[in-house]
């Protein structure tokens, strides 16, 4: 079948959309930038494929009705234990990529102690990655790095301790690694974790065994279409660097505008909030670009300001929302400088204050930015769309919606749970349409 | 105005010229010791070259130094240079990069080191930073310094009151004429003044027409990048001057051949583009990557019709203001006050919505230069009005004058592509409702 | 009445980002009208003639939370335009009905411009004062640039101005004044006993107050001050220069004499003293205005020097008369007045052996870490050392 | 013979000396370094004075001053004060006599100090609110890199072709660097670009403070720095760079700040001393 990709190559996170010839969404797929921005690309385009396939895979056990009416609940099921399989193969990469680098002068005598410690962190991480994968758990992140990161760097401490080894050498190790296997391309052989989770599933539950047949055949048809990519349009932050021809690369401005518009077809405003810019941009009526502005130079008060709060508190950032909503009196916070972040929270709790007020005051100070920025794009009319990673954030989608109607009075806010997919989204439909005028031009010659 | 980046593959007769009345200019103030001349430093707006001219007086004008040094990529050192010396990183680079290159001995273009000016003449108009510039270059000169206040056309009229008149005239008699007269020996001679002005309002009269060549479609020229280049000798040492009125005449004629012709600008990779976006810009050029900047408009087919910047050294076209020998002191002084920086806001933004009728562009550029607060407070504001009055788009983009950690080609590039695609996606869309 | 209570409603004036006071003064009696002002310099003596109340508006300082100012202005401008535009977008000053925006930099003058654009029923005027100092060249100009207000606020007002009116203004604004320099005084003399911020806070007050209960204010605050029992502590003493338009938060004051320098001289809210001796009330009025400033007002960076033999030197005169040991250039960022003046500034400073030091500031800014820093070295720097 | 304590709280690391005075003479008794690394300072502080109480064998009541210096202001139980400038340009006196301007490196800050022979602050300037160039975004680079504190120096020097950081802020240069890794640019090389614009910045710091020559003493935890003292050596070596400074580094040069503490706090001592002698006299 003909597919229709947009990539959206940010600043901290890559994300692809797959859309079909009817601007149906199928799959979505997330990964974090790196400094090889062709497996960024690649892999996110390769999650999105693989989402595809979790869609496509519904759609066929829907038809076929496979499973009883628990259809979700199972490719839920199928989802995480199929997150697990690509999980633990990541990690077995980690650990043999770090056991390579335990060589040099700085490890001379260390080397088997060192290696040991290793092979003990990793086996505690291997074991706890089933409940991190089981239902209704939640995970620091999505993303490989900082699932394993975090976990690593709390066990190494803790091993480094109890074995009197310098943790500053098991945490250079895991830097050195981390690199080398996030660059690495992901391994294919999708049909394969597929399997394996599947057996997974199977093995945890009787009565899926007897529906076995019933689920392999769809899931083989689901796996076994053909997708083509038609068309792949590249935006963001890194657009330039993307291997694709120029007419393959749009101003991600342009494609937010548009995805905002695809996803809330009566949005007037948008803003946006990256790790490294924040922007406000201003569309008609048909998703076009009226107006726009954005931070330059200067990263305070993005989205990787929120990062080093986490970084400083040693939590995920999603854990930041709900900790900063506990707030009950917003410290006031002026500084937005995204490397003093850190500094400023160790202040303001030298000083006393809550952890919670202070979170609270970190993310209003970065919607206050935000809402200059949106300010000097041209205000809000409505209906008005936050879109980007931090809208994922509840605590400063609360502030927003503060301050939004503070300053604009009551306007319809929209958040999607995908947003972050938007200028991803918006490139796919300007990849649709480019094969689509491609096709007119075509039939154009033919006739 | 700069002799290295003049376009190199077509070399027309008023480029020629205009080179070589700049190196003759150069060696006159490097030389002027010898041949027993004065120099004067003063400023753009507000300069009063025809007046120094009745003198024997050489004009000196230390924002084109800073400009050159710019364009030589020579400047950056200067600013920092000024900085050491205890300038702040936030102010005006006009005047680090004019201090640097004093620390530096004056070198000008031609190799040879500037002497020292025997007068300042502190034309105060449209710039605040102007009068603190002169004050510090007095602490160094120690040479006579005089004030000739223009007060600012502050209250939204478009209109110079007959006080804001009297007092420059006045000044001019009173502190002026005198102290130029002690500095040269020279009695002052009005209907030498006249003449001077008489040759001024022929070359702003060419002038004028060649700026509104851009109403032609496609423009022969581009009156931002392109208008740097002929706004020249009029707003520095050579308004006044025969030279001047033969250099309009030569350009008047090569574009009106470039119309009949049906060509676009020139550039300085010579060849002609096809005019895909017709822009009106605000704010002056960032000059230490003159080129560079240049190359992202005709790349994309951009040529800028109109621009306020092009005024900064006296408004012709707008007002049809010109030097009027039947009134010479009161000409200089309506000239002063009616500099593009010396109006008001909102006279500002009425000329830029003007410009964008009269010269059917298809949007607003403001590009917004850290260094210069009278020309950048305000021009979101003015962005917004124009957008609101006009219907057309707007974008912003910030770089600076002659500081080059200031020019961040990726993100004007950016913000640029951006903008471009906006209005060519507005204008495909506005087609198809049509 | 005691300190405390004096200061504390210095401060509720001072905190009140919607002028509550002033509003009042207004709604008091129909037909009254507010003119507001940016710094430095307007002749407040011919808005008082008019009947009308002066406002000193001086930005937002650090509690106003800037959202549509910076929508006005890029990153390097500073702050005071910002924060004066988002009070007017937020309506806090829909009572105003006159705006004066003096010359002191291109930001003020262009921020006259903004006004018209945003507000055109306000009566919004750009006031030029002269830079040529004769009385009949610059002079002139500025007696009829000064007829041009009185006839503007008489338009505004609905009523003449009469000589007797401005006569008694002056003589209002003359006693003002001269309360003012009590206070400065008193302070050098005895800085333990007048904390800097206890200054800029009264001082303020008298940007929002009617003249005549200000001038009151000043006379309750030095009596009730001679009396405290505050001692004197091992502090140096220092001037503070580059603050005379957008004003650092109150905080930055306090951390300063925190940091062991006490304030024996600003230029905080130059208005209250600008024209340094009493003006002429007999004669033509606004002549007199005219050569008050002309001749008796006091050097800021803004006005030219036309004598370069004493560029830069009112600064080291100022320290010299108040026997301050250094200097604390606080700019605000940005500020191009400030920052132009002072390295010729530093350079007279330097001939005549006056340590100073320099940062910068904004209303805003939160860390005041680097502030305490600077100026406890400072402090330090002269303690230990300056017996050596 | 008294005994002082010198306590540098700063925003990287917590380091303490120990000192015994006699008369003129002063003996550094105990030094220790603690990197803070999302402890509390204040703890970590009274901590690690503990532990150097303890390796000199002493208890606090044999203390004549504890003296604070950097983010110390706060802390209960020190004697005194002092602003890390003062503090310092006292210890590089002290650690090497013959310098006559600091440059004080550490996580989040940068200072250039101008100071004359018995070590009196002349001139400063610091860096500004922005983190553009501190240790801190180094650090956070060597991490990116895989590459521990401890080796960015070494690794620097190995650089052949350094690329340099074009940001201004360090976010965005985070951005920049990801690039070069991107375009396979080795790690030695980013690092040694990012200590050339690094010593470049110091540099102007330095000339901001009007040092063209002499000695300059590199302090802070930058100062261990080996990459960054040769970039800065090199940048002298510029003709462009108009100085002629000698830039020099200090085994203890970390310690510089609380050495500066411990002897000032020696200073007041017996100046509390005399004051009280004369008061009891008068
Ligand atoms: N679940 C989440 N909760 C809070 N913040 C999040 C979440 N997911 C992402 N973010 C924030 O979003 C930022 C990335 O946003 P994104 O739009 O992907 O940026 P970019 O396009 O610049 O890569 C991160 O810096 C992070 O702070
Ligand atoms: N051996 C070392 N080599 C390079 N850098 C170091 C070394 N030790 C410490 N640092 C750096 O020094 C910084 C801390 O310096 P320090 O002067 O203690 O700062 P602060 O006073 O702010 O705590 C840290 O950012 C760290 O990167
Ligand atoms: S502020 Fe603007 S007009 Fe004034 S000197 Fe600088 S660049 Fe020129
Ligand atoms: S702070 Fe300085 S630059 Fe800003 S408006 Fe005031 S005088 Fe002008
Ligand atoms: S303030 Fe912070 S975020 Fe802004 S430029 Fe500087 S380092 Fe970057």
């Amino acid at each position: 079948m003909k597919c229709y990709i947009g990539i959206d190559l940010g600043s901290t996170t890559t994300k692809a959309v797959l859309m079909d010839a009817d601007k149906q969404v199928l799959g979505q797929g997330i990964t974090n930038s790196r400094s090889n921005y062709d497996t960024a690309a690649a892999v996110s385009k390769q999650e999105a494929i693989i989402g595809t396939r979790f869609t496509l895979a519904h759609r066929a056990l829907k038809e076929h009705g496979a499973v009883n009416g628990s259809t979700d609940e199972f490719l839920n099921d199928l989802e995480r234990s199929f997150r697990m399989e690509q999980y633990l193969e990541q990690l077995e990469d980690l650990e043999n990529t770090c056991e390579n680098y335990v060589t040099g002068p700085r490890f001379a005598g260390m080397e088997k102690d060192i290696g040991t410690a290793l092979q003990e962190i990793f086996k505690q991480l291997a074991d706890e990655a089933p409940p991190m994968f089981a239902r209704g758990a939640e995970r620091k992140s999505e993303f490989f790095r900082d699932i394993a990161g975090g976990r690593f760097m709390s066990i190494a401490e803790d091993a480094a301790d109890s074995s009197s080894l310098p943790f500053d050498l098991l945490l250079n190790v895991y830097d050195k690694s981390i690199i080398e296997v996030e660059n690495r391309p992901p391994a294919g052989d999708l049909a394969g974790k597929f399997g394996r989770a599947l057996d997974h599933i199977i093995e945890q539950s009787s009565e899926m065994e007897l529906q076995h047949e019933k689920i392999m055949e769809p899931l083989k048809e689901a796996i076994a279409v053909e997708l083509e990519e038609t068309y792949v349009v590249g935006t963001g932050y890194g657009r330039v660097r993307l291997p694709f021809p120029k007419e393959h690369i749009r101003s991600e401005i342009l494609c937010h505008g548009l995805g905002a518009h695809i996803m809330y077809p009566n949005t007037r405003t948008v803003l946006d909030i990256g790790g490294q810019d924040t922007k406000a941009i201003q569309v008609d009526g048909r998703g076009i670009v009226e107006n726009f502005q954005m931070n330059d130079r200067c990263a305070a008060g993005c989205g990787r300001y929120l990062g080093y709060i986490a970084d400083e508190m040693n939590i995920g950032v999603h854990e930041l929302g709900p900790l900063a909503s506990k707030s009950t009196k917003v410290t006031k916070i002026n500084s937005t400088c995204t490397v003093f972040a850190g500094a400023e929270l160790r202040d303001r709790l030298a000083l006393g204050e809550k952890r919670e007020d202070v979170l609270a005051g970190l993310h209003r100070a970065i919607i206050l930015r935000a809402m200059s920025i949106i300010s000097r794009s041209g205000g809000i009319t409505d209906q008005f769309t936050f879109t980007g990673g931090v809208a994922n954030n509840n605590a400063a989608v609360k502030e927003l919606k503060k301050l939004v109607e503070e300053n604009y009075g009551k306007v319809t806010i929209n958040i999607d749970p995908d947003s972050i997919y938007t200028g991803a989204l918006g490139a796919a439909e300007f990849a649709r349409r480019a094969a689509m005028e491609g096709d007119i031009e075509i039939q154009g010659e033919a006739a | 105005m700069n002799t290295e980046t003049k376009p190199d593959v077509v070399k027309d007769a008023s480029m020629l010229k205009q080179k070589e009345m700049i190196a003759g200019n150069f060696d006159k103030l490097t030389d002027a010791k010898e041949l027993g001349l004065k120099i004067s430093s003063t400023f753009v707006p507000g300069n009063l070259n025809e007046l120094l001219m009745c003198f024997g007086i050489v004009n000196n004008l230390p924002e084109i130094n800073a400009l050159n040094n710019a364009m030589r990529k020579q400047s950056g050192p200067m600013i920092q240079d000024a900085e050491k010396m205890g300038h702040s990183e936030d102010v005006c680079t006009y005047v680090k990069a004019d201090i640097g290159m004093m620390s530096r001995g004056n070198i000008a273009p031609n190799g040879k080191p500037m002497p020292d000016p025997d007068v300042l003449l502190l034309s105060y108009t449209g710039c605040y930073t102007f009068l603190k510039w002169f004050e510090l270059l007095r602490e160094q000169y120690k040479c006579p310094t005089v004030m000739l206040h223009v007060p600012y056309q502050g209250d939204g009229k478009a209109e110079i009151t007959q006080n804001m008149r009297d007092y420059v005239i006045k000044q001019l008699k009173e502190e002026v004429i005198p102290t130029l007269e002690q500095v040269s020996g020279v009695k002052f001679d009005i209907d030498r003044l006249r003449e001077n002005l008489k040759n001024s309002a022929k070359a702003e009269d060419d002038l004028v027409w060649v700026l509104e060549s851009a109403k032609n479609k496609p423009s022969p020229i581009d009156a931002y990048f392109g208008g740097v280049y002929y706004i020249g000798p009029i707003f520095t040492a050579f308004r006044g001057t025969e030279d001047a009125v033969e250099y309009y005449r030569l350009l008047k004629g090569e574009i009106a051949e470039r119309i009949k012709q049906g060509l676009g600008p020139v550039t300085p990779e010579g060849e002609v583009f096809e005019e895909k976006y017709r822009l009106v810009v605000e704010g002056p050029p960032n000059w230490t990557n003159f080129r560079e900047f240049w190359k992202m408009f005709y790349e994309d087919g951009a040529v800028v019709v109109a621009s306020t910047y092009s005024k900064v050294g006296g408004v012709y076209d707008y007002d049809g203001f010109r030097h009027d020998p039947d009134h010479p002191l009161e000409s200089l002084a309506d000239y002063c006050l009616g500099c593009y920086t010396n109006r008001n806001l909102p006279e500002r933004t009425q000329m830029l919505v003007d410009y964008m009728e009269d010269y059917q562009a298809d949007g607003l550029l403001v590009n917004s230069i850290k260094s210069c607060n009278s020309f950048s407070a305000g021009q979101l504001l003015m962005l917004r009005e124009v957008e609101a009055r006009t219907g057309k788009p707007g974008a912003f983009i910030e770089t600076d004058l002659v500081d080059p950690r200031y020019f961040s080609p990726a993100n004007i590039k950016n913000r640029l592509e951006s903008y471009f695609q906006m209005i060519e996606q507005k204008r495909q869309s506005g087609a198809v409702a049509a | 009445m005691p300190v405390q209570e004096i200061i504390q409603r210095c401060e509720e004036l001072f905190e009140d980002l919607s002028f509550s006071s002033v509003r009042a003064w207004k709604e008091a009696e129909p037909g009254r009208k507010v003119v507001g002002y940016m710094p430095i310099y307007v002749p407040l003596e011919i808005i008082h003639a008019a009947g009308m109340l002066p406002l000193g508006i001086l930005g937002g300082g650090d509690a106003l939370e800037v959202i549509h100012g910076d929508a006005y202005y890029q990153s390097y401008i500073c702050r005071i335009p910002r924060s004066t535009v988002e009070l007017g977008v937020t309506k806090r000053l829909d009572f105003v009905d006159g705006m004066l925006f003096p010359s002191i930099c291109d930001v003020i003058r262009n921020l006259s411009g903004i006004w018209k654009l945003m507000f055109p029923d306000v009566y919004t005027r750009y006031f030029d004062t002269p830079q040529n100092f004769r009385s009949d060249i610059g002079g002139e100009f500025y007696v009829n640039d000064l007829r041009e207000l009185v006839s503007g606020l008489e338009n505004l007002g609905g009523r003449k101005i009469s000589d007797d009116d401005l006569r008694a203004s002056i003589e209002v604004y003359n006693e003002s004044r001269r309360w003012v320099r009590k206070v400065y005084q008193f302070r050098s003399e005895q800085p333990w006993k007048v904390p800097a911020s206890e200054v800029y806070l009264l001082m303020r007050a008298g940007q929002t107050l009617p003249v005549e209960d200000h001038t009151q204010m000043m006379k309750d605050y030095l009596a009730a001050v001679e009396n405290e029992d505050r001692r004197m502590k091992d502090n140096c003493r220092v001037i503070v220069n580059g603050s005379f338009c957008e004003q650092p938060p109150l905080g930055l004051i306090k951390s300063i004499e925190l940091a062991g320098c006490y304030i024996v001289d600003d230029d905080y809210m130059m208005i209250n003293r600008l024209i340094t001796e009493d003006v002429e009330s007999e004669g033509d009025h606004l002549l007199n205005l005219s050569e008050a400033f002309i001749k008796h007002s006091m050097a800021f960076p803004s006005k030219f020097e036309p004598n370069g033999e004493v560029q830069g030197h009112y600064l080291a005169d100022i320290v010299k008369q108040r026997g301050a040991e250094g200097v604390i250039f606080a700019a605000p960022s940005f500020c191009d007045p400030a920052l132009l003046d002072q390295p010729m500034l530093a350079n007279v400073l330097d001939e005549r052996k006056i340590p100073y030091i320099a940062f910068q500031f904004a209303e805003n800014s939160g860390q005041m870490q680097p502030i305490r820093e600077q100026a406890g070295t400072f402090a330090d720097s002269i303690k230990l050392w300056s017996a050596a | 013979m008294i005994h002082t304590i010198g306590i540098d709280v700063g925003t990287g690391a917590v380091k303490t000396v120990l000192f015994s005075a006699d008369g003129g003479k002063t003996d550094w008794l105990v030094k220790r370094v603690e990197r803070i690394r999302k402890r509390d300072p204040y703890k970590l502080a009274e901590e690690t004075m503990n532990k150097a109480l303890e390796e000199a064998g002493l208890s606090v009541d044999d203390i004549a001053y504890i003296a604070t210096t950097g983010e110390g202001e706060s802390l209960a139980f020190h004697t005194g004060h002092f602003y890390s400038m003062t503090t310092h340009a006292r210890g590089a006196i002290y650690l090497d006599p013959e310098v006559r301007s600091v440059l004080d490196i550490g996580a989040l800050h940068g200072r250039a100090i101008r100071i004359d022979e018995r070590g009196k602050v002349l001139e400063y300037r610091m860096t500004s609110q922005c983190a553009s160039g501190t240790g801190q975004f180094l650090e956070n680079i060597a991490r990116y890199l895989g590459i521990t504190s401890e080796e960015i120096g070494e690794l620097s020097l190995e650089a052949d072709d350094p690329e340099v950081v074009s940001s201004i802020c360090a976010v965005l240069a985070e951005t920049d660097v990801i690039n070069m890794v991107s375009r396979s640019i080795s790690s030695p090389n980013i690092l040694k670009g990012i200590h050339i614009s690094m010593a470049q910045r110091l540099l102007k710091l330095l000339r901001a403070t009007k040092v063209t020559d002499g000695a300059v003493l590199l302090t802070g935890g930058l100062a261990l720095d080996k990459g960054l003292v040769a970039a800065m050596k090199e940048g002298v070596a510029d003709p462009k760079s108009k100085t002629t400074v000698e830039v020099r580094g200090h085994e203890d040069s970390i310690y510089a700040g609380a050495i500066g503490a411990a002897l000032w706090g020696a200073f007041r001592h017996e100046k509390l001393a005399d004051i009280a002698a004369l008061k009891i006299a008068s």
